[in-house]
């Protein structure tokens, strides 16, 4: 479990000194004057200069409003957004780039939907005897907006539950799926488990009982290639929601792709300036996608930012990113596996999963843990991460999470493994 | 400063401004449209009458600054007494020329006094105005066909 | 209108030079090196070197997740978004910081309302029978949302006319606020027609009568001292709302504030992590405020932009900004009338009105006023500036506007006045 | 480092950690309360019982962390058999306490064992664990109080 081990770890980002001097916050230096071991990237991710190097540029040069201006500095900031746009679309193959749309945040993405369903009328409403199904691992953001969603509408929510190994559990599928469902919204990646979700095989089950597909690609999109055009049709989600935030962009700015038929049959979500086609005072009539769901003016400068962010990891190579973060993984399950009393929750098997790692160790409470990693200036997340239904799947009230990325070095592992076995002794177990 | 106004502002189009031509709307026609540019507010409301295959009238209504007005004007006489598949080339010509960035040389044999919005394409927050109603116009003549078996 | 008289004006911030000096984007030069005239304020406003720099330290310094982070990053990073919090608080006097939500702009700020409102049972229930007031001078973003609103829960919509002057018609308030009204909604200062609004006196009427009230307060809050604790409690409205990006900060971030009963009387807005107490598949519990209305991870960076942008206002004394558009408002409706055939839409008295002057030149289209105005590196607005009923009620189709801020100069107007009579003579006026 | 982690985790806590006082729901009780620390998912369930005015039992089940359980337990041995009146004053000496970001200095004639916690104020992360239990037995004691007229 050496450095020298480390250093033979074959898919590690060949250039991974590089790429971390990318990012300014690695170098800080903490209370005490720790170096800082950032293992917490599946609850937010460090942001490289030219991601903030594009914001800055944004505000200090083209800055204006967008759509409604036609000066120069507007017509400057719309073409930026909207360049933003087509960046984003590329990086998750979208089908058309006019069906990529901005929203605050995944919790938002997810929320569109569920709210723009609550209201649909004709082949998309929901009401009674309508199922909504999700699953166990789910973050809080994909299942509270379909509990709000059936308790509205009187339709009801079902789920798959998990295996013990941290799987969907798959045998109970012609059961959950059937006539009655209209929407199945599911995790690709799991933030808790780590759990890579058979997306494909679910969708085109789904597909085939006439439900809508929506896939809450929060932890998907940051390390794994996405394409949805390539994706036979039958196999595509509807929707895919992902965060600004987790992919090295800023905060304040979600995805949610979604297919241009079903977005146009959807009811509006929020309503004000931009979305409009005429407003009168007794009625309005709405503008064509994006704009339609793009209420109010939109994040302008974080699309910058979200753009350059998502230009760094296409020239990274999701590929690359993937393959880095599945190395990390699998020596970092390795290293856990030297602490006695340490228990992963989720698969054991780096291939099958992302790389968030969530963990208990016997005798010590979560946020004890965290709490003596931090004071070695190593940051992991304690809690339920916003699951905590796949906590309470597994017997556990929380537990301890590292999450790796890009910019993770396996001597940053290292000092993970090290810094637990010292917790152990810490608290004399 | 004044040139490039004047690239934009081209006499023939302050001509069609002032004096638009075939404005008002007419009976008889097969669809009416009524397209708004939401962003700035231009609307126009647009008939169709196709007879025999040929686009036999546009007509229309419209507000909106002098490109948009200008650009309705110039597109009616381009259309109107053409067939309806060689008045479509014309559209796409026309729409081909709006999104060149500038870059696109326009071919009056084809476009007439359509030409002289070759400078539009280079302010890309008018392109918008220049298309409204050459949008308006396609999207009532493809239902004036669906009308009229 | 020679510089000369601009530099007597009364009222203009002493400081001004060094104002704008704060402002990077000011010192741009435009295509054919025209400096930058930037008259478009009131469609969002420009940002101070000390926002920037502040987003830049906290991305480059303190980035973390929060509340759900407990590592010195985490802490770092909660402890700037909850100070940020405490800041927009004070800017606006509210009486509990935790009134203070976070969106990502005003228009979801006044969806909120809507929305919970529409989800409402009990008391503050909407439905058939039931009425919301609003005005023909408000912005598209306080329209829609009623609109869907009544359409959806079958109340109905009425609104206030206006005057040729371009204010409120309050000759029908007896007939419009009545038993059967819930909500009352309106814009404190209109950003089209500049009019200052009677809130306390509306919010006393619609008080009376039982019925909340929300304001939007997206141009007066740039502008304007405000003061929420120390309004008389029957003028204090239930509900304000304005945008990050119009008073010096960034976009991506909204503010609602709500009196602490009626937020806490309201169902929850969009589910997800943050805004719950426990989740269960079957149902969840939800938070106090104000994290109950703020689902998902919230635009952290940019409400550290926000605190260090209101505090800017602050420190520069809403009173004196006040006052310096006053005056500017005042000069540039005096070189206005010099331009012949141009009629200003709404008030003439520079006192009764905000900084946004909307007007028409007889003969010219106000695309083409802005047109030949961006030529000259003048940056103004041409549209219905999303208030097209307040455009319809004075029987136009767009305007023209110019809206200035705290760091334009008389010079500026000086330059937007001769570009005006330079634009006649070029369409041979 | 670990002097760091020392005035967190001092023996009194670990030692309340691992032998907590009072732990168990018991009858009788006039109000049970649940609260949740969201971010983190501790969990308390505590029942008071007041009787004459005095807190005659507060009995609970919880799960967290070594603070938040410590923390239950100390404060159970501080307020049973206390005067509501003056067990909520040994109430607000603790609040005052954890939010003093480490500047008050403890009385531990009032506070007893609770003195331990004087570290938990220099970690804002912590300072809700050590008071979720605190935050529970208030609420419970108020409704109990409620109950009984
Ligand atoms: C009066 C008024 N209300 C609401 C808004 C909407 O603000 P935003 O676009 O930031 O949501 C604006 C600005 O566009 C406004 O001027
Ligand atoms: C799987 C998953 N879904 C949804 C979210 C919500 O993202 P956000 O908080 O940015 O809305 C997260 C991250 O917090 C996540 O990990």
């Amino acid at each position: 479990m050496s450095s020298q081990t480390a250093a033979r770890l074959d898919g590690l980002l060949p250039e991974l000194e590089v790429i971390r001097a990318d990012f300014p916050i690695l170098s800080r230096t903490l209370a005490d004057g720790q170096p800082l071991v950032y293992l917490d990237s599946a609850n937010t991710s460090q942001k490289p200069q030219c991601v903030i190097d594009a914001m800055v540029d944004h505000l200090e040069r083209h800055n204006a409003n967008v759509a409604r201006a036609m000066h120069q500095l507007g017509a400057e900031s719309s073409e930026a957004f909207e360049a933003a746009r087509d960046k984003v679309a590329a990086f998750i193959g979208a089908p058309s780039r006019d069906e990529v749309l901005f929203t605050k945040n995944a919790s938002e993405a997810l929320n569109l939907v569920a709210n723009t369903l609550a209201w649909a009328r004709g082949p998309l409403e929901v009401g009674e005897g309508d199922e909504i199904v999700i699953t166990e691992m789910e973050h809080h953001s994909n299942i509270v907006p379909w509990q709000l969603l059936t308790q509205r509408t009187g339709a009801t929510l079902r789920w798959f539950g998990l295996t013990d190994e941290g799987h969907l559990d798959l045998s109970a599928v012609d059961d959950l799926i059937t006539e009655r469902t209209k929407v199945v919204s599911l995790t690709w990646v799991s933030n808790m488990l780590g759990t890579v979700n058979p997306v494909a095989a679910i969708t085109k089950r789904a597909h085939e009982v006439g439900a809508l597909v929506v896939v809450d690609a929060s932890q998907a999109a940051p390390q794994l290639p996405i394409d949805l055009a390539a994706m036979p049709e039958d196999e595509r989600p509807d929707f895919l929601a992902f965060t600004g935030h987790k992919v090295v962009g800023p905060t304040g700015i979600g995805v949610l792709w979604g297919a241009r038929a079903v977005l146009e049959a959807l009811p509006p979500f929020l309503g004000g300036g931009e979305m409009i086609e005429t407003v009168r005072m007794e009625s309005s009539t709405y503008a064509g996608i994006p704009h339609k769901f793009e209420a109010g003016t939109p994040p302008i400068v974080e699309a910058v930012g979200l753009g350059a962010a998502v230009d760094y990891l296409s020239a990274v190579g999701l590929d690359a990113v993937h393959a880095h973060e599945q190395a990390l993984t699998g020596y970092a399950l390795e290293g856990l596996a030297t602490v006695p009393g340490l228990r992963v929750l989720g698969p054991l098997d780096a291939r099958e999963r992302g790389g968030a790692i969530s963990f208990e160790i016997d005798g010590v409470h979560p946020h004890d843990v965290a709490q003596v990693l931090d004071v070695r200036g190593i940051a992991v997340r304690a809690g339920h991460h916003c699951a905590r239904p796949a906590h309470a799947r597994f017997g556990v009230q929380s537990s301890t999470r590292m999450s790796s990325y890009l910019y993770t070095t396996p001597t940053e592992i290292d000092a993970l493994v090290e810094a637990l076995h010292y917790t152990r002794s810490y608290f004399k177990l | 400063m004044s040139a490039e106004l004047d690239s934009l502002y081209q006499e023939i189009i302050l001509d069609h401004y002032k004096n638009p031509h075939h404005k008002g709307l007419r009976d008889p026609y097969e669809a009416e449209v009524h397209h708004v540019n939401p962003t700035c507010g231009d609307e126009v409301t647009l008939r169709v009458h196709v007879a025999d295959g040929v686009v036999a009238d546009v007509s229309y209504d419209s507000v909106g600054c002098s490109i948009s007005q200008a650009s309705a004007s110039v597109m009616t006489d381009l259309v109107i007494g053409k067939p309806v598949a060689e008045a479509m080339a014309v559209h796409e010509e026309f729409l081909a020329l709006m999104q060149g960035k500038g870059t696109v040389e326009p071919d009056e044999e084809v476009l007439e006094d359509g030409i002289a919005f070759a400078g539009v394409a280079k302010f890309p927050a008018r392109v918008k105005c220049a298309l409204l109603s050459w949008m308006a116009w396609k999207d009532a003549t493809t239902r004036s066909l669906e009308e009229t078996p």
